[in-house]
């Protein structure tokens, strides 16, 4: 029971997390100070990079979704009460569902191709998040850890998988074969002159779809209401008559499904071959969106559309601006993650205060 | 005797492999018997490894270094405890947070400072941690068996390595012998009695977060300036991430740490003479397989083991006065 | 009666010396709670002052400011005279004052002995404390009656013995003002009896204490002067020989309130729930059920009547779904119920079977839901068809049970911690009444619950027993019991003891059989029990067994 | 540049050198870029091309597919893409014959060892580092038929080209088990290589660029792959016109590889060395002896 005045709502849901973003923003802008560079052109090239022109535009809504994915996963599992650190792994693993079927029925056209993709994707990046949620059900194990392991895992089995099983004879690129064009899921850009050679492509549509979903999923039905129930009192689950093992597993195998779809994205969409450690870093930046969106579908989706942005204005700087290099990037990330995260109440006390001042009267003591 | 060999000379590595591991569980272990969840460890390995080799090129002295090192983790555990302590963050965010940070920082100040790519300049021998022979140790040599582990195992490590072994039963002490000890596990498991007798929470989480960052720090200055000479990109390679693992085996208990981190050093140490050797039946195995396995094994631990490791009560949860 | 001469004369005397305590113009405020306001309190030195106030009259917040935990907006605070700005609890403790709180402040895993010693270590190296702290503790023993094994672990103790090593932590500090935070919560009488006579003797070597509690009995029993508390002011200071219940009552409520449950005869019909042979254990495979059978008909209360810690969390917990059974089997309206699994409770309420837990913050509420979702905690699936969740049909049942059993405040969306403990307690109990099940079980109902709403809810449960429910009803608080059960069955140390009839049975009889005393007047294996008191109201009960004394000694700390 | 980043130690680093020696001879400027993702290969290069940069180089075969993709839409620029081939009018590509440069320092290897055991540290399993090492063991065991040839990897991906830890510790296993000479084929991670034989007083050899120099005396030789030079040259040769496309392959013959010889190492090395080397190159350059190329049959004979 705080006594402290709650804040009104959009404040809570809107102002504070805004506020954290400049302020993680400032204190980037001081280290690129630091290191002799002018923050404000760098601020500049970064938001002309994002959004700008028409190719920019489009890859920040690439790496958009490749973060919301991502975030989803994160935030999905979180909301059942569990810390998933696993969707780098797990989006990666389920690129080998992608490429198999896609190699099988190559030649397919897309329309079949891609609902394909997304099931054997789905499947396989659902398993991957399932064992860890089977261990934490059955037997306890931390999830964090396990599935932190998992992704270490993922790399040593998918860099077999590549190197000594899916690469083709006589490439010397350590890489499947091609999925042809007519397979691969369409470019935006066919429909679109401005995202002409940006790779966004349906997955960002699928992406959108997803946020909606899993909205729809946790706040709408019965097994969001169950998982919710699970993740805010455990035992509270229990007297409920939820199964919690029941739920661990099936939220882990759902969270797992949604980091699979950056596989869709990249393998299916992008690169439309497999490749080694094609996920990039997406999987952890999920985690940083999920926590900056409160883990909720509309902070989600604005937190991936700030980190893509970040990161295609950030190559944008790094292009322009050599002093600036891509860690930088990261850094802000970090930032990011550092004060809407784990730091996000910092405001919130003197906006407290603030607020308290106009509600005494109302309030009435 | 050719085995014997072999084997000491595996047990030698399994020590140098193990040294981080150790410095860093023992650092998780203080933090979170003290209530506090520290993911952020991989983060202040990887951001002490940096400072130290960096102050060590710039200075010429391991031992500046060192404090670099552990001056960097103590501003990184400051940061955490901020958030953790006195906001009440989620401490799971806040150490992601740090790794990231971490990450990120190390290379781009280290690129922007010696334009090597985040790379420090290779260091010379008077600048790092060597190896120190201990007395007799060439004496005894030739004693079969004795003579060899002593001069082998014993002997010839760096100054660094024997600190974290000695931490091991110091921490042991501290701990269940001490008043320190006895506040610090009860800040753990009921931080309520704790302020009710009088004792502040927040001061006693902040002194363990100092011990942690001391050894953690203390474990990433051995990786940069001992182990190697200079510090390059994410050379805390997930270290800190298995010793965590190792801290719940050992169910947050200083001698089983101990030895779980030796059953860590010893599987990586394992897998470079696994390597290209043909198996009976099985044949050669690939490579992945073997560098996968001591992840592997840890998942199986924990899983099969271990099962439910009981952590520190109050560890994760922030301490708020009022109820 | 004689206390109460003695009473005066101690009331006199200390009336001469300036008085231990002496609060004048306290104000608390959390934010827009103003927890005291304007309190003047004189507690006078080797005395016991008894303080009542329905839940979140500010009780608890003005003991936490005296001890220092809190620290007040504004007024004085004068310790044996002297004025004092109480900083920390440590400075409190320095003051002589020492309290023992509402939920124990012991650290589980932790012995007796470290429990005592931490934060008072008076050196860096524990061996020296340890065995100093073990003297002390046997000395304390002896003076006070608090017998503790200084090395059991806290967890394995029962809850009344907890209680001892709270009071012990309190004396070790040299305490010579003690504050109970209503510590007779969790205790039956017969424990509550034994916690007296130590306070008696406290009192008596010259210790002045602070006793918070809900039970006016209590306060009749063992205080010299009692003050009253309403919406965090202080209302009036009586001396307890010259008052009564329901003044006291009437004063704390602010109208007049029935401390008697009005209720008709019973009319029981076919067996509902049939309980044979369970045997449960606890989360760490001990056994707390042991082979214990029951059986409660349709249109009847049965009571289980047992100190805290004699299987009434498993039994509750086992019966419900919430815990898997070893041994034995549990038949709903004559079809046998399977519960094993983590969703038991879930094939329970299908079976008809409702629950309201003994712990509703822990067990019964999700507290950062908002109140429609607790609504309907348990029963999800019943709203809507297919995967969705008719939120619509919630929110508007949840309105109904609002009106119905007048939960305050009537918004369906406010956050469930804002509402109070009370208000919390009927949000549970309209979810399990209003899904019209055959059996009700019911742990704990009022625990922590101010005298309005215990009127209202036991109420309540009396209007379902007349619906031709049938009702198991667990409560530690024998008075409780005892006016609502149509039969009484008696838990201790996992086992069925015996069976009263309400009407009949008195609480001397039934403080014996807690005490694992049964009639033929042996106790069955060691067990948390207890040894009967002599001054109290049922005085007279127990003179006739006082030869039993000694045995239930041995029973009380295994 | 490649995921490896700007500087690691040898292949990305020597692209830039070779820039770098550009830009100081004739004051020409160039730009440059790191990726990070492979997204970003294709978006590099058009954003370069759009700006009109040519010669465009690309280290690396990773590039093979943006560079198809984009080095048709702008025709008149030049491009260069190197350790791989693209097959367009606009393109060089740029072979190396690690296998013969890895020859010489394999037989040098062998000759100097004393222990009769030698080692190759290649960061992981990669046909490209498997092409250096097979070269190294041919070498050795032409110099000396009973060598013993030891073969550790450092990791499992990428992440290996940065651990020179990890290095160090391959390296320390390797000399344990009584290898003397070791050849390390790791980017940055090699200098953890080349560090522990150092500090055992045994000879480590280098890889890329020279990397003698970084302990004199325990460095025996280096592989140079002189990517710097094929940079340069591609620059050069645009500002003087000259530029053409189709295939490079370079070799001993070339000067495309070599085994590194300076001061720093001219202590370690015996003339009946030097006399061995040099009868080698020249049969490699007359083609009279040839070294198998592991990435032809993914298969060492050795
Ligand atoms: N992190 C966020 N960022 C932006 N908007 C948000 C965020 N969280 C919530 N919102 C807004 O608040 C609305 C309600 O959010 P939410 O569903 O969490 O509240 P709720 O009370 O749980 O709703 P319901 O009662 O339907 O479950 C959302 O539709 C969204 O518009
Ligand atoms: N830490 C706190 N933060 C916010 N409000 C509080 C806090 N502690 C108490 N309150 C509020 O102050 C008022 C007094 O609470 P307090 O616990 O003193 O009542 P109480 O008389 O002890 O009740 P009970 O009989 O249930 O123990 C209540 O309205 C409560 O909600
Ligand atoms: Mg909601
Ligand atoms: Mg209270």
């Amino acid at each position: 029971m705080s006594a402290r005045v709650p804040l009104p709502r959009w404040v809570d849901v809107a102002l504070l997390p805004v506020l954290n973003v400049v302020l993680a923003f400032l204190i980037g802008g001081l280290i690129v100070l630091s290191v002799g560079q002018n923050p404000l052109d760098a601020v500049g090239y970064m938001i002309y990079g994002a959004f700008g022109y028409g190719s920019g535009f489009g890859y920040t809504l690439y790496y958009t979704t490749d973060f919301i994915f991502a975030g989803l996963a994160v935030s999905l599992a979180f909301h059942a009460g569990m810390f998933n650190i696993g969707p780098e792994g797990q989006a990666y693993v389920a690129g080998l569902g992608v490429i198999i079927v896609a190699l099988m029925f190559n030649g397919l056209h897309w329309a079949l191709m891609f609902p394909l993709m997304i099931i054997a994707g789905g499947l396989f990046g659902a398993f991957w998040a399932f064992i860890p949620g089977y261990l934490q059900a059955k037997r306890g194990s931390h999830i964090v850890i396990t599935t932190i392991l998992f992704n270490f895992i993922a790399i040593s089995l998918m860099g077999y998988v590549i190197t000594k099983i899916l690469k083709p004879a006589g490439v010397d690129s350590d890489e499947s074969a091609p999925i042809q064009a007519i397979s691969r899921v369409p470019q935006l850009r066919e429909f679109l002159a401005l995202f002409k050679n940006s790779p966004v492509n349906l997955t960002f549509l699928l992406a959108i779809v997803a946020l909606f979903f899993v909205y729809w999923l946790v706040w709408r039905t019965k097994f969001g209401y169950a998982m919710r129930t699970l993740g805010r009192n455990p035992t509270a689950a229990r007297y409920a008559g939820i199964s919690s093992s029941r739920m661990i597993m099936t939220t882990m195998a759902l969270s797992g499904a949604l980091a699979a779809m950056v596989a869709v994205n990249n393998v299916g969409g992008v690169q439309g071959r497999l490749i080694l450690n094609f996920v990039a870093g997406a999987g952890f930046v999920g985690v940083a969106v999920a926590f900056m969106g409160k883990a909720h579908p509309v902070g989600v989706a604005l937190a991936s559309l700030l980190f893509g942005a970040l990161y295609q204005g950030g190559q944008e700087l790094a292009f322009s601006m050599p002093g600036i290099t891509r860690e930088m990037i990261v850094t802000i990330q970090a930032l990011v993650i550092l004060f809407t995260g784990a730091m996000g109440d910092m405001l919130r006390i003197p906006l407290e205060k603030l607020f308290a001042r106009w509600q005494r009267p109302a309030g009435g003591g | 005797m050719q085995y014997f060999n072999d084997l000491v000379l595996i047990l030698d590595s399994t020590v140098r492999l193990a040294v981080p591991l150790i410095l860093a569980c023992l650092a998780g272990l203080y933090s979170e018997r003290s209530g506090i969840v520290d993911i952020g460890l991989e983060g202040k390995l990887l951001g002490a490894a940096f400072a130290a080799a960096a102050m060590a090129a710039v200075s010429g002295s391991p031992w500046l270094g060192l404090l670099a090192g552990i001056g960097v983790a103590l501003c990184m555990s400051a940061i955490h405890g901020i958030a953790s302590i006195n906001l009440k963050g989620d401490q799971t965010i806040s150490g992601v947070a740090l790794n990231f940070l971490a990450a990120g920082l190390t290379t781009f100040l280290g690129q922007s400072w010696f334009h090597r790519g985040g790379f420090t300049p290779q260091l010379s021998a008077d600048q790092r941690f060597n190896p120190i022979t201990l007395p007799f140790a060439d004496q005894v040599k030739d004693v079969p068996v004795l003579g060899g582990l002593y001069s082998e195992l014993i002997s010839g490590h760096n100054i660094l390595t024997y600190v974290a072994f000695i931490a091991v039963p110091v921490t042991a002490f501290v701990l269940f012998k001490t008043r320190f000890g006895l506040r610090l596990r009860a800040v753990g498991e009921n931080p309520k009695a704790l302020d009710t007798a009088g004792i502040s929470v927040t001061g006693l989480r902040y002194k363990a977060l100092v011990i942690t960052a001391v050894l953690v720090g203390t474990g990433g200055t051995y990786l940069s300036i001992a182990q190697s000479a200079g510090f390059n990109n994410n050379m805390s390679a997930g270290r800190g991430y298995i010793a965590l693992a190792a801290l719940i085996f050992a169910k947050w208990k200083p001698w089983p740490a101990l030895l779980v981190c030796l059953l860590f050093g010893f599987l990586d140490a394992m897998q470079f003479r696994l390597q290209g050797i043909k198996f009976p039946v099985i044949g050669e195995v690939p490579v992945q397989a073997i560098q996968a396995l001591p992840y592997i094994l840890t998942i199986i631990l924990l899983a099969g083991f271990i099962g439910r490791a009981v952590a520190p009560k109050a560890s994760g949860i922030p301490y708020t006065k009022e109820r | 009666m004689a206390t109460q001469t003695s009473s005066k004369q101690r009331l006199e005397t200390a009336a001469a010396l300036a008085p231990a305590i002496e609060l004048r113009g306290i104000n608390k405020h959390f934010g827009a709670v103003h927890a005291n306001r304007d309190i003047d309190l004189i507690v006078r030195r080797g005395t016991v002052h008894g303080i009542v106030g329905e839940n979140g009259a500010g009780k608890s917040t003005l003991m936490s400011i005296l001890y220092g935990f809190y620290t007040a907006d504004s007024g004085e605070i004068l310790v044996n005279g002297k004025p004092q700005t109480i900083t920390d609890s440590r400075h409190a403790l320095a003051l002589g004052i020492g309290m023992v709180h509402q939920h124990f402040m012991l650290v589980e895993n932790f012995s007796v002995l470290e429990n005592v010693v931490l934060g008072a270590e008076d050196s860096p190296l524990l061996a020296k404390t340890l065995n100093h702290a073990r003297a002390q503790l046997k000395r304390l023993a002896t003076d006070y009656g608090l017998e503790v094994d200084p090395d059991a672990i806290i967890e394995d103790l029962s809850v009344g013995q907890q209680q001892r090593v709270e009071i012990l932590k309190a004396l070790y500090r040299g305490a010579e003002i003690l504050i109970l935070d209503e510590p007779t919560g969790v205790l039956t009488p017969a424990e509550a009896d034994h916690l007296f006579r130590i306070l008696r003797t406290l009192r008596d070597e010259g210790k002045t204490i602070l006793l918070i509690t809900h039970k006016l009995r209590e306060i009749m029993a063992i205080t010299d002067e009692v003050s009253v508390m309403r919406q965090g002011a202080m209302v009036k200071t009586l001396v307890t020989a010259e008052t009564s219940p329901p003044e006291l009552a009437e004063a704390m409520v602010g109208r007049r309130v029935l401390l008697r449950v009005e209720k008709g005869p019973a009319a029981p019909g076919k067996v509902m729930l049939e309980v044979q042979n369970l045997v449960v254990t606890d989360d760490f495979g001990i056994p707390r059920i042991k082979d214990v059978s029951f059986s409660v008909r349709a249109g009847e209360i049965v009571g289980i009547a047992g100190v805290s810690g004699n299987g009434q969390s498993e039994l509750l917990e086992s019966i419900s779904g919430m815990r898997d059974q070893l041994l034995g089997s549990v038949m709903l309206n004559g079809q046998p119920l399977s519960l094993q699994g983590d969703d038991g409770a879930h094939r329970a309420r299908l079976a008809g079977l409702a629950h309201v837990p003994e712990d509703r913050q822990r067990m019964g509420l999700v507290t950062v839901f908002q109140e429609w979702e607790n609504s309907i905690l348990g029963y999800h699936h019943e709203y809507g068809s297919g995967p969705g969740l008719d939120i619509a049909k919630a929110k508007a049942e949840a309105k109904e049970r609002i009106a119905k059993f007048d939960i305050r405040p009537a918004n369906s969306d406010l956050k469930t911690a804002n509402f109070s403990g009370g208000n919390q307690q009927k949000i549970v109990l309209a979810r399990e009444m209003e899904g019209n099940p055959d059996v009700l079980i019911v742990g704990q109902p009022t625990r922590g619950v101010d005298i309005g709403a215990i009127e209202f809810i036991h109420n309540q449960i009396i209007k379902m027993r007349d619906a031709g429910k049938a009702i198991l009803l667990v409560s530690v608080e024998l008075d409780e019991i005892r006016s609502l059960s149509d039969r009484i069955l008696v838990l201790f140390d996992g086992h069925i003891v015996g069976e009263a009839d309400p009407a009949t049975a008195d609480e001397g009889e039934l403080g014996l059989l807690m005490a694992g005393v049964t009639k033929d007047g042996h106790a069955p294996d060691a067990g948390p029990g207890t040894v009967p008191a002599h001054e109290t109201l049922i005085e007279k009960n127990l003179t006739q067994m006082s030869p039993q004394d000694n045995k239930d000694k041995s029973g009380l700390d295994e | 540049y490649d995921g490896g980043g700007k500087f690691d130690k040898s292949f990305n680093e020597a692209a830039y050198n070779g820039a770098e020696m550009y830009k100081k001879e004739t004051g020409g400027t160039y730009g440059e870029f790191e990726i990070t993702n492979d997204a970003q290969r294709e978006q590099a290069l058009r954003q370069f091309a759009s700006r009109g940069y040519s010669p465009i180089v690309t280290p690396g075969y990773n590039f093979v597919t943006a560079l198809q993709a984009v080095a048709p839409e702008f025709p008149d620029l030049h491009f260069v893409i190197l350790d791989a081939v693209v097959d367009l009018p606009n393109v060089r590509s740029v072979l190396f014959k690690e296998q013969e440069g890895s020859y010489l320092v394999g037989m040098l290897a062998a000759m100097k060892s004393e222990s009769g055991t030698i080692g190759v540290i290649p960061a992981f399993n990669l046909d490209l580092l498997e092409a250096f090492a097979c070269g190294y063991k041919q070498g050795a065991h032409a110099a000396r038929p009973d060598i013993k040839v030891l073969e550790t990897y450092i990791g499992s991906g990428f992440d290996a080209f940065n651990d020179p830890a990890k290095a160090t510790e391959v390296a320390k296993s390797q000399l344990d088990q009584g290898a003397d000479v070791l050849y390390q084929v790791a980017g940055g991670a090699g200098a953890g290589v080349l560090q522990a034989a150092a500090d055992a007083g045994k000879w480590g050899i280098g890889v890329d660029s020279n990397q003698n120099y970084l302990h004199p005396g325990n460095v025996l030789t280096s592989m140079t792959k002189r990517v710097d030079v094929a940079t340069y040259n591609a620059f050069m040769d645009e500002k003087n016109g000259k530029w053409t496309a189709g295939v490079l392959n370079l070799g001993l013959a070339e000067d495309g590889v070599g085994a590194a010889f300076d001061d720093n190492n001219k202590a370690l090395i015996t003339p009946e060395m030097t006399a061995a080397v040099d009868k080698a190159r020249a049969d490699i350059v007359a083609g009279t002896l040839k070294v198998h190329d592991f990435r032809e049959d993914k298969a060492c004979p050795v």
